[in-house]
């Protein structure tokens, strides 16, 4: 049986199976697949035998009329139904399942944001792009979004759940092997959609109530110092740079603004600090720390010049706070094409969580 | 599809074998129009019983909001209209162009007067903040679901009015017609397809009045 | 149209129109007054969509000639009206027994929420409905019905 | 292809396209077979547009990060290709062109019931056109062809345009299916009896029904979009209570109907050309006829299955699940019988009847899918992935494009009354075939691994399946510029074909190639059904004339 799983999965592609669930919407997956390439190749080789069987001798040949008896579209109607139904008849209770969550179940609140995933455990500790979860303990997740909808997916889990903006939904998985498996944001939310990477990160049980324990005692301690906590609350770690790319992405800076070089709605940021701009109206100003702090709270007053008819940009003035613009300005500072760039990933991004 | 009809001095296309089925075929074209008319508006209803249903109590306190006086009128208004464009396709098919003329007139003085009435409707909402959406700015009340009341009350009576719009349109151009002593037994398909139309504008007010003003 | 298309006898004529117009006239009268009644809400909704129902069926029937006409139009009012019908009821059957929090945020079905407080709300919980009527009186164009 | 027997020389004869000259007798024309020929040349050149794109998408997808273009461009271009390839191809194509030529010619009728509403769909078409395609140019709209909201009312991008555009296209849709509706119920010939329709005219029947009901909800959902973004009226917005789920659930209400106008005219072109392949009457003609109605019932009640991992209720799921089933039970119904219709037949293999082959195998396997895709719990696994679109393209590319290629094939001496290379076709169709495999099976499999859709960049371990999806793709394009090469080749020098160069018994075959203006030369008088193969030449040559 495990090894018929292991070929049927690697025939197929699948990836790893990290939870019962997962294991369970295999099996199905290879009854459908098996049944129905039986069921399609019988067909298909019937109709192949008659195109070799009853080739055309000359060019007006006549045929009889074969109309069929009730019997035949009985068949035909009989044997593709009751194979169709008992995919539904296995597949619904699964997925019933998958949307009922079991009593005690850990819940986790899941916040997606162009383009991020937020993780909340119960007790304050918060995490990003990184999900820490005990193996063979069921986690409940509760998923919202911040913009638009994204969509929660964990391929080594078959899960995958969309995250309204407003509102909730749930779903919720019992990992048993640990490792590490990627989450992808499955539902289309725009330039980062591909780069919207998270990592599932399945600890042994003891493993991970040691790190939790730490966890609530770190922003405990944060809570002392009087920083808010709370899903709200930016991670502290990373350098000023990363920081300032992150708010940029939250800002939504990213629509209209590339770090590579190309000219869209707004003007690249790539290679921007230090150069001299020359502004509508024919003034020339090199791009330092004031102009670009100016530029994100006064927008339309000094305007790049070919870019008077964009000039769209909303400002920033209170909705930016000192610190986050200057992480900002910062990350700008940081893109130069003779620096290895921030920008363009590949693969996960794996971002180290507090605490570990 | 009526001026397929009208084209040929005989009235008959080429396409088809004789007056009978062309004007079943003009009739059948009209009601399939007319199937897409009650799907278009199905998406508001549906929007309505949706939001309706997440909002009861929004939605109570925001119909009080609609002018119920107003809305009575109009109801009556478009009944009464539905009467004398149902009494035009009567004489229209008795050959009495005059009476079809006076009838589609009075129609149209109904259709005038029911979209006079919506506009004062509509200038009491707008006056007092009580619009769509993030236009709503009516401190009288506020609360979840308020808003959507008036979005979709502007949707539903602002397609419905474009409805009547387009029908008065039509029955005037039908007048026109009627005028120049176009009908009679033999022909008198324009008038009965643009008489659907206006009933079907009829029948959806029906559904709308006590939707929009007494729920 | 030509009479021929019309099987003899089924014709309406202008009494038939009137006593129509006056029956729809009577209906919208009842409208009105089960709107004034104490009935409950649920009530209300239900008496007021069958009288609606009513009205429109005669409209059909008589001023649109769904009494005289061939079977294909009769057959093209009901699948639109099936259309509707299963339009409405599948998606309101969706948000009736969805998880309560997928609908949007603070509307019915959010009212029983065991874990409301436990809950970070996403935006400020606005409250229930409220109504001040002095700012309604205040502008001098607008007016209570 | 067989030289006719009575072949005449082709243009000596009066007919449709040298009745009337110039531009203008075109641009104002009401015959339903010029009309299908502009549906022709415009449908054809959204096709060129919208797999343009599709390849430069392809070639974007070649290596794991930034290849030619930044995600922006890509995230317009992948609304390009759906918006084109949907709207301007896949729904207007066989209705627009099979449908208007051949509907009256197959019910021997002179046109369709209303010629002047019938022209107004293709200048509907035309302005939808032009209005999406440069507001989409223009404005860069970014939201892909599903528009779902928030995104869609929130992006920077301009959406109302292309919203607009396919709005007008929609209307030009329903004007089409509402005349072919009315023009089946009321322009049947003497004999022509609705257990004799051609199985074309059945299924294009239903195809009407479906583009009549379902599109208005379209149009109105599009608009609802366009007021929230343009004024804010908040119907979706979820800031006022709005609903996104609401606009999924009526956008599918039309969009899984309309997958249903894209799939039901190509099954019947196939029934056409599988009959006359195999010089059969079709096995289960009613089975067939009534599954294409079936189809466009059930089709409208299981649009739930598009939001399976949206936040739908348990509930609402298990519905639009069972139901899903149904509808492709009566696929299966279809396929088992255009299977039986080769059973004692006199097969030809030529290209249509390649396509037809291609198409029996891609629908079976892209129908599979599709019901394993509505089994309900493996959707959660498969939704958003590329198993999603490697199903779709099964159906659309595989389905409905080898379906209009078999119809191409197969009507084109009729069309236009000249024979193409037969050699050229069959190298052609096994190119396409060949090319569609490489393209779209490794979909299957980056789907199985979990590769999300509409991936600007992708993680390496998904680049090999990726690279044979491109070079398969680059197969294809070149297939389908070898068939453009010979179709229009065969305009120029093509031998004449005759009225019947298959020696068809389908009604559309009793007229000259290319067909006179008035189509016949009096009210033809049907006596037996269509594709009856039982009697010998004798009764060939009276059918024919």
């Amino acid at each position: 049986m495990n090894l018929l799983n292991e070929l049927l999965r690697k025939l197929l592609f699948l990836p790893a199976q990290a939870s019962q669930w997962a294991r369970e919407l295999d099996y199905l997956h290879y009854f459908v697949f098996v049944t129905s390439m039986l069921g399609a190749w019988t067909t298909l080789a019937t109709a192949t035998i008659f195109v070799f069987r009853y080739q055309r001798k000359h060019a007006q040949q006549t045929t009889p009329i074969v109309d069929p008896k009730p019997i035949h579209e009985a068949v035909f109607i009989g044997l593709p139904l009751v194979l169709f139904l008992s995919y539904f008849a296995i597949g619904y209770p699964q997925y019933v399942r998958l949307q009922t969550p079991p009593k005690g179940a850990m819940d986790v609140y899941v916040q997606g944001k162009k383009w991020m995933w937020k993780f909340a455990y119960p007790g304050g500790p918060n995490s990003t792009d990184v999900l820490r979860v005990p193996a063979g303990r069921p986690v409940r997740l509760l998923l919202t979004s911040r913009d638009v909808i994204h969509s929660f997916y964990v391929p080594a889990l078959r899960m995958k759940q969309d995250a309204l903006p407003g509102r909730y939904t749930q779903t919720w998985f019992n990992a048993d092997v640990p490792g590490r498996y990627p989450i992808f944001c499955a539902e289309y939310c725009g330039l980062g959609h591909s780069a919207m990477l998270g990592e599932l990160v399945v600890m042994p049980a003891a493993e991970w109530d040691a790190w939790m324990e730490q966890q609530r005692r770190g922003s405990q301690l944060l809570a002392q110092d009087g920083r808010p906590v709370g899903i709200e609350n930016e991670d502290l770690r990373g350098s000023l740079v990363e920081q300032g790319r992150r708010i940029a992405a939250v800002q939504g800076c990213f629509k209209c603004h590339t770090v590579d070089g190309t000219q869209h709605i707004g003007p690249t940021w790539l290679d921007l600090f230090g150069r001299s701009v020359k502004l509508e109206g024919g003034k020339t100003i090199v791009a330092d720390e004031a102009y670009l702090t100016r530029s994100m709270m006064e927008p339309n007053a000094e305007v790049v010049a070919g870019y008077k008819d964009k000039a769209v940009m909303p400002t920033y003035q209170g909705k930016l706070a000192a610190p986050d613009a200057a992480a900002i300005t910062e990350f700008i500072k940081s893109l130069r094409t003779d620096a290895p760039t921030a920008e363009p990933q590949k693969g996960p991004i794996y971002v180290p969580v507090t605490g570990k | 599809m009526h001026t397929d009809a009208a084209a040929a001095p005989s009235r008959l296309a080429h396409h088809f074998p004789d007056m009978k089925t062309q004007e079943h075929a003009a009739r059948m074209g009209m009601w399939l129009f007319l199937s897409t008319e009650i799907l278009l508006f199905a998406v508001l209803f549906t929007a309505y019983a949706v939001y309706r249903f997440l909002f009861p109590q929004g939605f109570d306190e925001a119909s009080k909001l609609a002018h119920v006086a107003m809305g009575a009128t109009n109801t009556v208004v478009l009944i009464t209209s539905s009467l004398t464009v149902a009494l035009a396709i009567h004489y229209a098919r008795l050959g009495e162009n005059r009476k079809v003329v006076g009838l589609l007139g009075v129609t149209i003085l109904f259709g005038l007067t029911f979209m006079v009435l919506k506009g004062f409707e509509y200038h009491h909402h707008w006056v007092d903040g009580q619009l769509p959406g993030r236009l709503y700015h009516y401190a009288g009340l506020q609360g979840p679901g308020v808003s959507m009341y008036f979005t979709i009350y502007f949707l539903m009576t602002g397609l419905h009015g474009l409805h009547v719009l387009i029908g008065m349109s039509v029955l005037g151009w039908v007048a026109w017609r009627a005028g120049r002593g176009e009908f009679g037994p033999g022909y008198s398909t324009p008038v009965e397809l643009s008489g659907l139309y206006w009933h079907l504008v009829d029948l959806i007010w029906i559904f709308l009045f006590p939707l929009l003003y007494l729920m | 149209m030509t009479a021929t298309t019309h099987s003899e006898g089924k014709h309406l004529g202008p009494v038939h129109y009137v006593l129509v117009w006056a029956a729809l006239m009577v209906l919208t009268g009842v409208t009105l007054a089960v709107w004034k009644t104490d009935l409950s809400h649920s009530g209300r909704v239900v008496a007021a969509l069958a009288i609606a129902t009513v009205k429109a069926a005669l409209v059909a029937v008589v001023f649109m000639h769904l009494w005289e006409e061939q079977g294909i139009a009769r057959l093209v009012l009901l699948v639109s009206a099936l259309f509707v019908a299963l339009l409405i009821g599948l998606v309101m059957a969706d948000n009736a027994t969805r998880f309560p929090y997928a609908n949007p945020p603070y509307s019915e079905s959010w009212k029983d929420d065991p874990w409301r407080n436990e809950a970070p709300p996403m935006q400020a919980d606005p409250g229930p409905v409220r109504v001040s009527p002095k700012t309604a009186t205040e502008h001098p164009a607008s007016h209570k019905p | 292809m067989s030289p006719s027997p009575a072949s005449s020389p082709a243009y000596n004869t009066p007919n449709y396209l040298n009745a009337e000259k110039g531009v203008r007798s075109w641009l104002t024309t009401l015959d339903h077979k010029r009309i299908g020929v502009m549906y022709l040349g415009l449908t054809l050149f959204g096709f060129f547009l919208g797999g343009v794109f599709a390849l430069l998408l392809r070639l974007e997808l070649l290596t794991p990060g930034p290849t030619v273009m930044d995600a922006m461009a890509y995230n317009r271009m992948f609304t390009l290709h759906g918006v084109i390839m949907i709207f301007l191809f896949m729904i207007p194509a066989i209705p627009g062109i099979f449908g208007n030529f051949f509907i009256p010619l197959m019910i021997g009728a002179q046109d369709v019931a209303f010629p002047r509403i019938n022209l107004l769909s293709v200048y509907l078409y035309l302005l939808g056109a032009v209005i999406a395609v440069v507001g989409m140019i223009q404005g860069g709209t970014d939201t892909g062809w599903t528009f779902y909201t928030p995104y869609s009312t929130t992006t920077v991008t301009t959406v109302a345009p292309v919203l607009l555009g396919a709005f007008i296209l929609g209307m030009g849709s329903i004007v089409t299916g509402l005349n072919f509706i009315v023009t089946v119920h009321t322009m049947r010939a003497p004999g022509v009896t609705w257990m004799r329709l051609p199985l074309f005219v059945w299924a294009m029947y239903a195809t009407s029904v479906i583009q009549v009901l379902a599109t208005p909800v379209l149009g109105m959902t599009l608009l609802l979009v366009a007021f929230e973004k343009v004024f804010g009226f908040g119907i979706f917005d979820p800031a006022r209570g709005g609903d996104p789920i609401l606009f999924q659930h009526l956008f599918w209400f039309y969009s899984h109907p309309a997958v249903y106008i894209m799939i039901l005219p190509a099954m019947g072109v196939v029934s056409e050309v599988v009959q006359s392949a195999a010089r059969k009457n079709m096995f289960g003609y009613k089975a067939v006829a009534f599954s294409s109605l079936g189809i466009a019932f059930v089709g409208f009640f299981v649009w739930g299955h598009h939001l399976f991992t949206s936040g739908q209720s348990t509930f609402a799921s298990g519905v639009f699940g069972v139901l899903s089933m149904f509808v492709g039970l009566f696929t299966a119904i279809k396929v088992f019988n255009w299977t039986a219709t080769l059973y004692q037949g006199a097969i030809q293999v030529s290209a249509p009847f390649v396509y037809f082959m291609g198409f029996l195998y891609f629908l079976v396997f892209g129908g599979l899918t599709g019901i394993a895709l509505s089994s309900v719990s493996l959707d959660v696994h498969w939704q958003d992935t590329y198993f999603v679109v490697a199903h779709f393209h099964f159906i659309m590319v595989g389905g409905t494009i080898m379906a209009f290629l078999a119809g191409l094939h197969y009507w084109w001496p009729k069309m236009f009354g000249k024979t193409y290379s037969e050699r050229w076709a069959l190298a052609a169709a096994v190119l396409v075939i060949l090319g569609f495999n490489a393209t779209f099976i490794p979909q299957f499999l980056l789907g199985n691994m979990g590769m999300p859709r509409r991936y600007y960049s992708y993680p390496e371990q998904f680049q090999a399946l990726n690279v044979a999806s491109t070079a398969g793709a680059s197969l294809l394009a070149f297939g389908f510029f070898m068939i453009l090469f010979y179709l229009v080749a065969s305009l120029v020098r093509g031998k004449a074909a005759g009225p019947n160069p298959w020696f068809s018994r389908g009604y559309e075959w009793n007229t000259p190639s290319p067909p006179s203006l008035a189509n016949f030369p009096e009210t033809p008088v049907i006596d037996r059904g269509p594709h009856e193969y039982q009697d010998g030449p004798a009764a060939e040559v009276k059918h024919a004339h």
